[in-house]
C-alpha cells in the first residue's frame, strides 16, 4: 500500500516559469512596448523601459533526442545566458539581449540543420501528431509527411514572401490529435474500410453495448458466431470510417495498407484577427499513402499554397481568400476536382448548401 | 549493442532543409536498442503502410490515472526493445520557456530511463517522453519530481493546461497567461493526475484574441485575453507606417470587421464603441496602436475535435473579467461548470456535446450564470420555443403558473 | 359519374397574361432601359424605344370586397385605359402612360382611402395571412394586426426617408403561410400551451401512428383512456407549440385565449443584393395577443424601426446593419430583453453559439 | 337581410389612414349575410381571443384534388351563414396583370356565388375568393372556366407558380418570368389539380437576384435571373450619379459581396470575374449600369418554412440556363428531380427535407444531375466521409472495387 512506502512527491506541478525567465523578461514583464520583425526568424521586442529582447525562431522536428535538447542547452548558453524557449507550435526560440549575437547564433543553427524562419507572413512548423510512430490508430504516418511538406515548403519558412501566416497542421487519424479542424491547411490520416472484427477476441476485449452505441451511424449491431461467440457485426454501407468503435474496442481495427491515406483541408484558422475562426474544408477526399516522401501530398499543398500566394490580397489568409473568390474558382483556379465526397451529409450538412443565388460566373 | 537496421526509405528523410525526425532517431539509436528497433519497426511500417501498435493497456505510477500512454508493439518477437513502448507526459513549464540546466536535466534522466526520445512538445503542451518500459516508469517519475517536475493529464481527467509567452514576451497580453495557467495547474492537481471527468477537460490561455494557442479550437475552457477601453492610437507613428508604404485603406480599415475605421490619409479614427477587439489593426501597426488599459479576458467553452458529433469550437461564457484581480471568481464559475457536466455528462461526453444535448440555455441556468447576448451570434432562427410556463384558466392574467 | 354529364372544361389554367398587358408594355416588353422613382409611389420606366411607362402604387388591406375590385376597375378606366396589377406584396399597381394624369389618379386613390407609395426605401404592405378570418390554426389574427402596424408605420409607408427598403410579414402561426422566416421583421402569432387531446373524436378523427409519429420533438405518445378509447398523450415538458399534430389531428387544439399570442423577429432578407438571403432572428419572443390594436406590438415594431432607421447606414437593411453592429448592441439599443428563448436549443443550435472572441464591449 | 351585428372592436380598425379590411367586409356585408356573420363572429374571436373555425374537411370541384379550402365555423348555430365558408383559389395570370374588364368579371362572379370578399392575392399568388357554401363550388367553377380562369393548387400538388412582373416592366429581367411561369402552369395542369405528391410543390419566377417574388424563400424550385457576360457600364453616367451626390465608394464599392470594384472619383472599373451578380451595384445606379447581354437563370431547390425540420432556403442546382431558349432542359431536370422525390419522400416531407434527409450528392446522383461546387458553399468541415468503395486484399492497387 501506498501508506507503507517511503513518502514520495506528487502533486507538484511543474516548475514556476519564472524560474525559467531571463533578466530582461523578469524586467519588462508586462511592460512590453512593441516589436518589429527585423528579417526572417528575427524578431526584437522593445520594453517601455528602453530595453530590447531579440528572439531567434528556428525550426524543430519535435520529435528529438536528448542529444538535440543538449545542443540546444549549448547553444543557449552559448548565445542567450541559457534561456530559450519553444512555441506552441514547437519552434524553439532563443531569448536574446545582444543583438551582435544573433548571426552567429544563426549560423550555429544552420550548422545543426535548423533553419531559421516562421515568423511573420511564413508558414511555420506544422503542428503534428504520432502516427506510425507510436500510435495504434493511426492511417498515416506524421513526422515523414511532416519532413516531406517542409523540405518542399522550405523556402516559405525562410523567407516572408506569402500574403499572410500559413498553419499547416497533421492529425494521423480522425482524432485530430493535431487539432488540424482549424488549419489554413490540413492533412488528415483517414481510414476507408470499415471495421474488421476480430471474433475471438472481442467478447473478452470490449464491452459489447459500449461498442454498438459509440457508433454515430449506428452501423454496429451485436450478433451471436456460428461458433457461438458473443460478437458485433457492422453493416458496411452506414460506416464512414471514424474508427470510435476502434477506440473503445481493440478487437476492431480499420487499419489497412489498401484503403488508409490522407486528406487534405483548406482554409481554417484560429485567431480572432479579421473574420471570426474557422473550421477547415475538404479539399481533397483522398491521396494513398506514399511513403517515405508522400509525392502527391506534398505537390498537392504547393500547389494550393501558390496559387494562393499568386492571387490573395495582403492578410488574406487561406480561407479569407477563398470566402472572397468562392469555392467554385478555388477549385478552378487550383484544379482539383469537385466529387461528392466533398458535399457534406453530416447533422449541418443542410446549411453548407448554396442557399443564394450570389454566384461568380 | 546490436547494428543500426537497414533503413532506405526512412534514410531517404534524412535528407533536405528541414531538421529531420529519422535523424534525431538514428542520433538516440546510437546509445538505445529501443531506437534501433523503432527504426525497424517504422521502415516496415514505410513499407507496409501500416502502423505496429498495439492499443495500449493501462500503465501507470502509484496513485495517478493518467500521465502515462501504454503501448505496445503488435511485433514483440521482431521487435523485442519496444514490445513496450510507453509515453510519459511531464507537464511543461507555462509559456514553455527553460533554461539550459532543465533542458539537460531532462535529457539526463531520459537518458536513464527511456528511449531518448522526445517530442518538444506533445499537442496538448506536454514534455512528451518518448518510449520506455513499464518497469522505468515508477523510477523515471521519481527521478522527474526530484527535479522539479510533476506529469501531466491523460485519461478522463483534466489536462495540462497551456499558455501563450503572454506578458513575458508580447506587448498585446491583456492578461498573465503563464500566471493564469500555473495557478491553474496547482489548484487542479488533483483532478490532473486522477480522472473524475465523464472525459478530458483542457484549459489554454491566450493574451489575446489572437490566440496563439489555438484555445478557441483546442481547449474546453479557452481564456483569451481582451480590453475594454479605447485602443490607444499614436497619430504620428500611423503616419509613418503609410509613409513607408503601408496602404491603411486597403489593408487595414477594409479588414476591419467592426467597421468602425475611418482613414482620411492624415489621421485614423476608430469609432471604438464598435470595435471587436479583433487585433487586426494592432497587429499591422504595432509601434501605432495597442490595446487599451482597462485589460482582462473573454472565457468560452467547449471546443473539441470531431469524434463524435463533430469538431466544435469555444462560444462565449463570460465576455469580460479581470482574470488577474477576479481570479477566484473565474475558478468559481469555471468551477460551476465542470460540477454540472461532471454530474451529468454521459461516458465520453465532452463539456461542448454536453451543452449541445441539454441546451445551452439550460446549461447556463443550472450553473447559476446570467444568460447575455453575448453568448450567440445571434438569436434563434427556428419558431420551436420551450416556453416553460403557461396560464391556466382561472389564473391571473398578469400571473404566470 | 364524370363522363355521363355534360362536357365540363377542366384544365384550362389561367388566362394568358398578354391579354392583360396594355400597349406601351407589348411594345417595350424586354426593352426596358432603366427606371427612375419620381416621388414617393410613383416611378418611371424608360424604354431602349423612348416610350415611358409610370406606375402609381397604392396600399391595398388585400382582404378586398368585390366593391372595391370594381372601384380599381374604375380607376384604370379612368387613367390607365383598363390597366393595373397587383404586386407581390398585395399593393395595386396604376398604369400609366399620360405623365398629367397621376397626381388626380393620387387624388382620387387618397379618396378611397388607398395612401400611394411602398417604394424605394419605404415600408412596403405587409405580407400576411388569414388569421381569425378564416383559418382554424391561427394564434392571432392577420388583417387586424396588419392594420394596426401599417397605421402606426404610415409615414414610412408615403415617404421614403428610411435607410433601405423593410419588408414586413405576418403569418398567424408556424406554418408560416405569411413565409416570415426571411423578413426584416417577421409577426409571428405562436401558441404557448400543448394541445389538449379531445379523446372523445381522435380515434375517429386521427390515425394514431399519423399523430405520434408527426411530433417532432417525440413528445406524443399512444394511450388508451380509462374509459378505454383509443387517443394519445402529450408529455408537456416536450412539447414545443409546433402544432404540427394539430394540423394532421383535429382533435388535438392548441389555440387558446390565455396562451396564444405574437413573436417578433428581425434582420431576414430575401434578395441577393449586397448580402445573401439570411433568415430573421428572434428579437421578442411573446406578447400577449390584445385586439383590436395590438399596441405593444406596434411599439415594438417601431421601435426597432426607429432605432435601426436612426443608426443604419445607407443601403443597410436591418439584418445588415444588425450583423454589423452585432446582437448584443442591438438588444442594448433597442432595450428589449434577452432571454433564454433567445438561445436556440434546436437542432442547429451549436452553430449560433458564439464561437469567436470577436465582441463590441 | 339582417342588419349589420355591433362590432365596436372591429370599428375601431376602420380608423386610421391605411386601408381597413373592415371597411371591406362591412361593404360586403350591405348585400351578404355571410360577411354579417363573419363581423360578427370576428368580432366574438376579438372578445375572446382565439379563432372559431374548425379544421378543414375535403370539399372541392369534380375532378379536381386541389383549389378549394374548406371551412366551417364551430358557432354554426350563431352564425348559421357562414357554417360553410370554403375558399376557391384561382389560379391568377402571370404577373398579376388585369384589365379592368377581367376584374369585373371575377366580381360578378363573386358576388353570384360568394361572400363577396377576396384576396387580391393569397401569398402564394392566387386570386382567392373568401368564403362559400359546398354547394355553390362546382358553379362557381362553371364560370370561372367560362371566364377563362381556371383553380389553383392546394393539397400535396403543383402549387400555382408566380412570377415578377419580369419583362413586362423591369430592365432586369434576364429572363422571360411571366412567360416561364404560364409555360410552367400550363405544362403542369395535371400536377396542379390532382394531388400526387408526398407534399406542396412550390414553383416561384423572378427576373434577376434582387428577387422580387422572394423564390429564394418560399418556392421548392426558384428560378432566379443572371447574367455570365460583364455588367455594361456608362461611365458617364457614374459621373452623373457621383455628382448628384451618390457616394460610389462608400454606398456601391464598400457593399460589392465580391469586393471585386474600384473607383477612382472618374471611372467604375468592375472585375466581373469576381462579381457574385448581386445587383446591388446595378440597383443603386439604373441608369449606369446593367445586367450584361448573356442572360439566363439560376435554377435553386427547396425552400419552405418550418414545419417541420426547420425553415428552408432553396440551394443551387442549375447555375446558369438560358431558360428561354433551353426550357425543354429546364423541365426535363425538373422532372427527373421530381421523380425521385415523388418516389422515394416520405408523407408530408417536402423536398428540401427529402434532400437533406437523403443527401444532395445522392440526390443530383439518383437526377443525373452533374456534382459541381457552385451546389455548396462551402466543402464539409467534418471527416465523416463515406466512401463508397475500397479496396480488396488481391484487388490491383489501381483498380477500385
Ligand atoms: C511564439 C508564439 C506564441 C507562443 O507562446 O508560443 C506566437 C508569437 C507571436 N504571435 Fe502568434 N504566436 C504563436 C502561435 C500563433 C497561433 C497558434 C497556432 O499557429 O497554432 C496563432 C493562431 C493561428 C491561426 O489563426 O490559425 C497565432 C496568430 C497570430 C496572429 C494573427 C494572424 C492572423 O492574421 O490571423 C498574430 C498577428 C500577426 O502576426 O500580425 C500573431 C502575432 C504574434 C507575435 C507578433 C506577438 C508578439 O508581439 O510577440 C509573436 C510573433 C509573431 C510571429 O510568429 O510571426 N500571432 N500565433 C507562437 C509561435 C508559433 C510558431 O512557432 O509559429
Ligand atoms: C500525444 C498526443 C499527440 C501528439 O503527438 O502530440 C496525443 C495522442 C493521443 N491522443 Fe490525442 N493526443 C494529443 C493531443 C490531442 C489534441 C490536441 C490538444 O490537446 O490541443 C486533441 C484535439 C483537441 C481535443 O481535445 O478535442 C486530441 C484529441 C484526441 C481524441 C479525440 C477527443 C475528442 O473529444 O474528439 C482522442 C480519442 C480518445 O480520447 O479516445 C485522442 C486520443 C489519443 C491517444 C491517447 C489514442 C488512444 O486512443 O490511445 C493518442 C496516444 C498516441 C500515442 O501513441 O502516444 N486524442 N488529442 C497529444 C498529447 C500530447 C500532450 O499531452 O501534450
Ligand atoms: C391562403 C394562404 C394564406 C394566405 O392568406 O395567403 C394559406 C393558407 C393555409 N395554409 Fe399555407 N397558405 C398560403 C401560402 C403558404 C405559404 C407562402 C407561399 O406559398 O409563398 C407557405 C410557406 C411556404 C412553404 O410552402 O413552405 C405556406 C405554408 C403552409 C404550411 C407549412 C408547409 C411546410 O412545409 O412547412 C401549411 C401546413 C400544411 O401544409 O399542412 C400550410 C397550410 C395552410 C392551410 C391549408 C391550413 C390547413 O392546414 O388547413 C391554410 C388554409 C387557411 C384558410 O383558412 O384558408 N401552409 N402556405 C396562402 C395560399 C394562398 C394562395 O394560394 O395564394
Ligand atoms: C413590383 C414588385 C415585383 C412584382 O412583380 O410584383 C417589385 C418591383 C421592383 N423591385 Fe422589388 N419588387 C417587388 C417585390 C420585391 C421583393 C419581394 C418581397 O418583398 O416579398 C423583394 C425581396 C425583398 C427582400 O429582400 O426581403 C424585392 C427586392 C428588390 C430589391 C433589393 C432590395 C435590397 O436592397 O435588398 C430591389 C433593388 C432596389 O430597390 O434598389 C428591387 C427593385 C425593384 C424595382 C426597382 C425593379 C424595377 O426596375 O422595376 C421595382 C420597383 C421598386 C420598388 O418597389 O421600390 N426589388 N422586391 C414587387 C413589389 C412589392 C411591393 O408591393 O412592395
Ligand atoms: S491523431 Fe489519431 S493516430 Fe494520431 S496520435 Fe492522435 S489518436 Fe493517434
Ligand atoms: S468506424 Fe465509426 S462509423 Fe464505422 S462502424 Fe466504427 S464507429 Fe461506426
Ligand atoms: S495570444 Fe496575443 S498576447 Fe499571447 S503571444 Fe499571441 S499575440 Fe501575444
Ligand atoms: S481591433 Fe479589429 S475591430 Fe477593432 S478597430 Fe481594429 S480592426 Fe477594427
Ligand atoms: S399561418 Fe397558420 S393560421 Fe395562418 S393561414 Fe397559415 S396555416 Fe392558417
Ligand atoms: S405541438 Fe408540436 S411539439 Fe407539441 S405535441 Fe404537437 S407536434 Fe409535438
Ligand atoms: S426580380 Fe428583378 S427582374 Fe423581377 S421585378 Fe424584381 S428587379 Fe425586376
Ligand atoms: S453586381 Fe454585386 S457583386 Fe457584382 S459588381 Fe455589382 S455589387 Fe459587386
Amino acid at each position: 500500500m501506498a501508506d507503507d512506502k517511503p513518502k514520495r512527491v506528487t502533486d507538484i506541478g511543474p516548475p514556476h516559469y519564472e524560474k525559467f525567465l531571463p533578466p530582461v523578461i523578469k524586467d519588462n514583464y508586462g511592460k512590453w512596448k512593441y516589436h518589429e520583425i527585423l528579417k526572417p526568424g528575427v524578431m526584437v521586442h522593445y520594453g517601455h523601459s528602453g530595453d530590447k529582447l531579440f528572439t531567434v525562431r528556428a525550426a524543430s522536428p519535435r520529435l528529438m533526442s536528448i542529444d538535440k535538447m543538449r545542443d540546444f542547452a549549448d547553444l543557449a548558453d552559448k548565445y542567450c545566458d541559457g534561456y530559450l524557449r519553444f512555441t506552441s507550435r514547437n519552434n524553439v526560440e532563443f531569448l536574446l539581449t545582444d543583438e551582435s549575437k544573433i548571426d552567429p547564433l544563426i549560423e550555429d543553427l544552420k550548422a545543426l540543420n535548423h533553419p531559421v524562419g516562421g515568423l511573420g507572413n511564413s508558414i511555420s512548423n506544422i503542428v503534428h501528431t504520432q502516427g506510425w510512430v507510436h500510435c495504434h490508430s493511426a492511417a498515416t504516418d506524421a513526422s515523414g509527411i511532416v519532413k516531406a511538406v517542409m523540405d518542399e515548403m522550405y523556402e516559405y519558412f525562410s523567407e516572408m514572401k506569402l500574403p499572410a501566416k500559413i498553419r499547416i497542421a497533421l492529425a494521423c487519424c480522425l482524432n485530430m490529435c493535431g487539432a488540424v479542424h482549424c488549419s489554413d491547411i490540413a492533412i488528415l490520416g483517414i481510414h476507408r474500410r470499415p471495421p474488421r472484427i476480430d471474433h475471438n477476441t472481442l467478447e473478452r476485449l470490449c464491452e459489447i453495448p459500449l461498442v454498438t452505441s459509440s457508433c454515430p451511424t449506428a452501423a454496429i449491431r451485436p450478433t451471436t458466431t456460428p461458433e457461438g461467440k458473443k460478437s458485433v457485426e457492422v453493416i458496411e454501407e452506414q460506416c464512414m470510417f471514424c474508427a470510435n468503435c476502434y477506440t473503445v474496442c481493440p478487437s476492431m481495427p480499420l487499419n489497412d495498407p489498401l484503403n488508409d491515406g490522407v486528406s487534405i483541408w483548406v482554409g481554417g484558422k484560429v485567431s480572432n484577427a479579421r473574420t471570426a475562426p474557422m473550421f477547415s474544408k475538404l479539399a481533397i477526399p483522398f491521396i494513398p499513402n506514399n511513403p517515405p516522401r508522400w509525392p502527391e501530398v506534398t505537390d498537392a499543398i504547393k500547389n494550393i499554397v501558390e496559387v494562393w500566394a499568386a492571387n490573395a490580397r495582403k492578410y488574406e489568409r487561406i480561407g479569407e481568400w477563398i470566402n472572397r473568390i468562392t469555392y467554385p474558382k478555388f477549385f478552378e483556379m487550383t484544379g482539383i476536382e469537385f466529387q461528392k465526397e466533398h458535399i457534406d451529409d453530416f447533422k449541418f450538412a443542410g446549411l453548407t448548401y448554396h442557399r443564394t443565388a450570389q454566384l461568380v460566373r | 549493442m546490436a547494428n543500426l537496421p537497414n533503413t532506405p526509405k526512412l534514410d531517404e528523410l534524412t535528407k533536405g532543409p528541414w531538421p529531420s525526425f529519422v535523424s534525431e532517431i538514428k542520433r538516440a539509436a546510437e546509445r538505445s536498442d529501443m531506437c534501433k528497433d523503432l527504426l525497424g519497426l517504422l521502415e516496415r511500417s514505410y513499407n507496409e503502410k501500416i502502423g505496429h501498435w498495439k492499443h495500449g493497456g493501462i500503465v501507470g505510477v502509484m496513485g495517478y490515472g493518467g500521465g502515462v500512454i501504454g503501448r505496445y508493439t503488435d511485433l514483440p518477437e521482431e521487435f523485442p526493445n519496444i514490445s513496450h513502448f510507453h509515453t510519459l507526459r511531464i507537464n511543461q513549464p507555462a509559456g514553455w520557456f527553460y533554461t539550459s540546466e532543465a533542458l539537460r536535466t531532462l535529457a539526463d534522466i531520459w537518458e536513464k530511463h527511456g528511449s531518448g526520445l522526445t517530442n518538444m512538445h506533445g499537442s496538448t503542451g506536454d514534455i512528451i517522453f518518448l518510449g520506455t518500459r513499464t518497469e522505468e516508469l515508477e523510477p523515471t517519475f521519481a527521478d522527474l519530481t526530484a527535479a522539479g517536475f510533476d506529469l501531466g493529464g491523460s485519461g478522463s481527467d483534466m489536462r495540462t493546461p497551456s499558455a501563450c509567452c503572454g506578458k513575458a514576451r508580447c506587448e498585446w497580453a491583456c492578461y498573465d497567461t503563464m500566471k493564469a495557467c500555473y495557478d491553474t495547474t496547482m489548484r487542479y492537481q488533483d483532478e490532473l493526475h486522477r480522472p473524475m471527468f465523464p472525459y478530458k477537460w483542457k484549459f489554454k490561455f491566450a493574451g489575446c484574441p489572437n490566440d496563439c494557442v489555438a484555445s478557441i479550437a483546442r481547449a474546453d475552457i479557452s481564456v483569451i485575453g481582451t480590453w475594454r477601453d479605447d485602443i490607444k492610437i499614436d497619430q504620428a507613428e500611423v503616419k509613418n507606417y503609410a509613409d513607408a508604404g503601408l496602404d491603411i485603406f486597403d489593408d487595414v480599415v477594409l479588414n476591419c470587421p467592426g467597421k468602425c475605421m475611418k482613414w482620411d490619409g492624415n489621421t485614423l479614427e476608430i469609432d471604438n464603441d464598435y470595435c471587436r477587439h479583433c487585433m487586426h489593426c494592432i497587429n499591422v501597426m504595432p509601434k501605432a496602436l495597442a490595446p487599451g488599459d482597462k485589460r482582462g479576458a473573454t472565457v468560452l467553452i467547449g471546443a473539441k475535435a470531431p469524434i463524435i458529433e463533430g469538431a466544435l469550437l469555444s462560444s462565449v461564457v463570460i465576455p469580460f473579467i479581470d482574470i488577474d484581480e477576479e481570479y477566484e471568481e473565474f475558478c468559481d464559475i469555471i468551477e460551476r461548470m465542470q460540477d454540472i457536466w461532471s454530474e451529468e455528462g454521459k461516458n465520453r461526453e465532452r463539456v461542448g456535446e454536453f451543452i449541445q444535448r441539454v441546451g445551452m440555455g439550460n446549461f447556463f441556468e443550472a450553473a447559476e450564470i446570467d444568460l447575455i447576448p453575448e453568448m450567440v451570434t445571434h438569436p434563434r432562427e427556428n419558431p420551436y420555443i420551450f416556453f416553460e410556463d403557461y396560464y391556466e384558466e382561472g389564473d391571473e392574467e398578469e400571473e404566470e403558473e
